[in-house]
């Protein structure tokens, strides 16, 4: 780009720039020295999101992959309502998802019940954190494993078919290294988009506390000064997260 | 018969990709599918390998029919039409991959894949990634990969595409070498005549999804049966006319092109000669030809080895090669000729046009 | 796909997909004949909601789409950290994007008590409402947008630059154009967010109500039933959302 | 001078794509950059377009200094190597679009749309959708919107490639015509020797970001002046040797290879002999060549319009064309000629190769 394009396109661009860095930098600035300052339950609210986001990326990425794989490479019928119905949480508010997560395993509802006979109660436990995690974050990697899924040529399947190996053989030696760099940034954003959950996670599971939820309890309580420490700790990973996802898809650029 | 191909037909929603297609390679033949892009050839050489379904129509390898078998049940070797070695793996890697199905013990497996390395000339890079690789050394590493378990037949996609004039000579003849070396049976598909002349035995011409004709690469050339042929392979001055009752033709123009005994036309029929470049001389007075047309130079085209005069006659504009040093110009006043036995005639009895 | 390969990853995949579908189903079969309880307050926030997404949206796509051109051409220095800046509300969760709103706009702060003096509250007003919204959502259409004009051939403006168009010309009748559906989804995706956004919103604008806060204030008073009706029209705008994506990414495919 | 580009050189990071180039094209001339893949040659006409900016150099269009200029304020016309028509626009729209910025007046304007659309014969196109073009009219299409504005110079980047043969050949004649009808200076881009030679009044043979050559079509394939030209440019067998006192060139082998004033070498300078296969004839007995060598066919491959024959002799093995009906067969013994006047020398002295 030279100059003038640079200056009309950068300049009008910058606005929006600098309205995203500038509540980030003014949170820094704010929470110098208030940052020792830590709340009750911290400490059980870190466990309770380490426990439970990793838990259901795992889930996502064991079930989305196969699934990505599959809307990849299968035509049939009826695909793209398929399609849709798995991106639905993707767009839904993360509030409608928690009430449909209730009316599905509430403690009123038949599996809810069970559930709870079963010493599993699925609302207001760890286990209900996962499921609303799970729930709104697994579109994340369906999403991004299928388009790297996508942009794998086909014939390098073709080409381990003729050699003589399998389907499942050539997905695991062919299509899912081919794909890795997407799938990988998929389960990275599920984890960010797991580890962040909040509107779901408080309608199916208010208690036990994860870190965003206690962010909205120490705020209610103690105001804004008072979420520094479970912020950090949240900024911290979205960071992390970030800089992944870039080393990942930096990689096939490169190689271009 | 190592391979047979009969009455193949494959449409993809309302589109015929091949129509009634049958055609057939001998052990250790190297045949080769010609035609211009979209006129199914690929979808013929997916349905051999067994990427693609045919809707009708047989695929027999060795006498077997392998029509509904999945690709790893056949023993075919690919080479795609873009690159598609495993870009995670090494080029040794990559050979290893292939082989691994079909030798179980790890020393023979080293063995073989030292071999087709070897076979290729590309022992000196097998730790190299395949991205690092140039054109025509990714395309020997996926020919040594194709041939390395001793498949029933080779099939290869357009080999040559995208790869600069003097390197696809080179591969053109490194394949052929391959191929006497190894004798596999070999299919191989392309758009370019002059590939599929010279490096085939037997040369299948195809057009929208049929067989136009089938035959060495001497008989497609010299004795086109259709139109599309005689167009398509190779270039041609058309004379368009009807057959008279010595089996000469008399053009729409009124000149008379006299024709011995290649291709064929009952008298009435509608028919186009055609004569090639090569065997239509310049000539500066009537000379031992047996047809002789006056004209005019009115284009003049450097080939390098030969120059191209395009002779403005009573019978139309005729192509003639130029070789040698020569003095012709554009705006001479010329006589061409050229043999009748050079001249090849497709009427439209045997084509089936109007 | 043959038989044996739609078996394995179909299967494994249908998991997935029954998780996502299930609470949806059941949402709709456990509010048959509820759907028609409104609570007091639900007009109130569907104007609220309909006013406020729109305009973040705009605000959104007039700066992000000149950004996610400029990253998308330009070349510089530290180019980085300046797109790990603009996706960083995409990974941040939204109540810690909500905390640092408050940090950089709240009523304590400069920025918000000037703007309180000139009447204009940035907390706890619509207005707060729209720079949460804006906050949260603008990285769907920057990276949507973003995309897609790394697909446009570079080529193309070069053929127009040649023609004797100006950049600025060439961006309206030549980029824009070919990267429309790309910029049409993501602008869809941001609306979709901002009209679902809770988390950030909830900390920087609990009042007034909007349609995801609703929800959330009808849930604690009188439970999932009466949720029913704001749940059923964020349903139908997200429906609406995914019909709308895929439309815009079918046109594309289909002239391949 | 339509076009001046003096010492052109650019880098991408570490890699030099052009380095000091130069070279010129007249107010009509048809001007070809050939060379392999990678050699700087796309480099050089983005340069001239102003979509890259050299790191040193300058270009010159009507003796103007444009080196700094934006794109839009050069009058060029480029046909781009993948098509660029735009996507949303119909045949006619895209070149309305290109013409709009130079003619004000509507009515001329539409005029002007319909004439080149003319030019090119695609005037029944207009209404169409670039998808639903093929290749062949796209590229049509794509050069008339080039023209349309009446450019000082054309740059048209690989206008072939990916066409079958047949359209090339086609589009490639168009292109010429197109030329010598409107007048307009151009640079051709290609990689095609074949190409290269056909259609244009000067090719610039480049390799590795520099020129190797510059002459006419003729001269750089009967005169190459390096090893790159004589061995890019055409076939030919080449023998290695030592220059003696007669100016003739005893090979490694011993063998003496007479020359007669084409390519250069002073007495003792290692140099290589080439002589193209069309130049060697294959006779049954000593004849009027002033080379004589025999051999034995070790390869014969049909070509359709000729023949090719490896011979292998003392000499090593010459490559020779064989023409009309011939009964040369692999295995036979021959002997093979060529006149002094077609081997041409390139000695290291020229070459600067050591």
């Amino acid at each position: 780009m030279r100059r003038r394009e640079t200056v009309v396109f950068g300049g009008i661009g910058a606005v929006l720039f600098l309205y995203v860095v500038y509540p980030f930098a003014a949170f820094f600035i704010g929470t110098r020295g208030a940052g020792s300052d830590v709340g009750s339950g911290f400490r059980e609210a870190v466990v309770n999101s380490l426990v439970t986001a990793p838990v259901a990326t795992a889930i996502a990425t064991v079930f989305g992959v196969p699934l990505a794989y599959f809307l990849s490479r299968a035509e049939f019928r009826g695909k793209v309502v398929v399609e849709a119905l798995v991106v639905l949480p993707l767009v839904l508010p993360p509030v409608v998802g928690g009430a449909m997560l209730l009316m599905g395993f509430g403690r009123l509802t038949t599996v809810g019940s069970i559930a709870v006979s079963m010493g599993v109660p699925l609302t207001d436990s760890l286990v209900g954190v996962v499921l609303a995690q799970t729930f709104v974050a697994s579109p994340f990697v369906v999403v991004t494993s299928r388009a790297g899924f996508s942009s794998v040529d086909e014939d390098l399947e073709h080409a381990s078919r003729t050699m003589g190996h399998g389907p499942i053989a050539t997905f695991w030696n062919v299509s899912l290294p081919s794909a890795r760099t997407a799938v990988g940034a998929g389960v990275v954003l599920t984890f960010a988009r797991a580890i962040g959950e909040f509107g779901a996670t408080m309608m199916v599971a208010y208690n036990p506390r994860t870190m965003p939820t206690l962010i909205w309890v120490d705020f209610i309580a103690r105001g804004v000064d008072g979420v520094v420490a479970p912020a950090l700790v949240l900024i911290g990973v979205s960071l992390t997260v970030i800089v992944a996802v870039q080393r990942l898809e930096r990689i096939p650029r490169l190689r271009r | 018969m190592m391979l047979e191909v009969r009455g193949l037909t494959k449409s993809y929603g309302e589109e015929t990709a091949v129509d009634g297609l049958s055609f057939s390679a001998e052990r250790g033949e190297f045949v080769t599918l010609l035609g211009p892009s979209g006129c199914g050839k690929t979808t013929v050489l997916k349905t051999v390998a067994g990427i693609r379904t045919p809707d009708e129509g047989r695929v027999l390898l060795r006498g077997d029919d392998v029509t509904g078998a999945k690709p790893e049940e056949r023993q075919v070797g690919v080479v795609f039409q873009s690159s598609s070695l495993f870009p995670r793996m090494t080029v040794r890697q990559n050979v290893e991959y292939a082989v691994k199905p079909h030798i179980d013990d790890a020393d023979e497996r080293r063995k073989r894949v030292d071999e087709v390395l070897d076979l290729v000339e590309m022992s000196d890079k097998s730790t190299a990634s395949p991205g690092s690789l140039s054109g025509g050394e990714a395309r020997r590493v996926e020919l040594a990969r194709a041939l390395s378990y001793e498949p029933d037949v080779a099939l290869l996609d357009e080999p040559l595409t995208g790869l600069d004039r003097a390197l696809r000579n080179e591969l053109k003849n490194e394949i052929r070498r391959v191929h006497d070396e190894t004798g596999v049976t070999t299919v191989l598909v392309t758009h370019d005549q002059e590939e599929a002349i010279s490096v085939s035995d037997t040369v299948v011409v195809m057009n929208d999804g049929e067989k136009e004709q089938e035959g060495t690469p001497r008989e497609v050339y010299r004795q086109p049966r259709t139109r599309f042929v005689a167009e398509f392979v190779g270039e041609s001055t058309r004379f368009d006319g009807v057959v008279d009752r010595s089996g000469d033709v008399t053009t729409d123009e009124g000149a008379k092109v006299r024709v011995n005994g290649r291709g064929e036309g009952g008298e009435g029929d509608e028919a186009s000669v055609y004569v090639r470049p090569e065997n239509v001389a310049l000539v500066r007075d009537v000379d031992v030809y047996d047809n002789i047309f006056s004209g005019e130079v009115v284009e003049l085209t450097e080939m390098g080895s030969h120059a191209e005069a395009v002779v403005s006659t009573e019978a139309g504009d005729i192509l003639s090669e130029v070789r040698g040093f020569s003095d012709v110009r554009e705006g001479q006043k010329v006589v061409v000729g050229f043999d009748d036995s050079d001249a090849v005639v497709v009427a439209d009895a045997a084509d089936g046009e109007p």
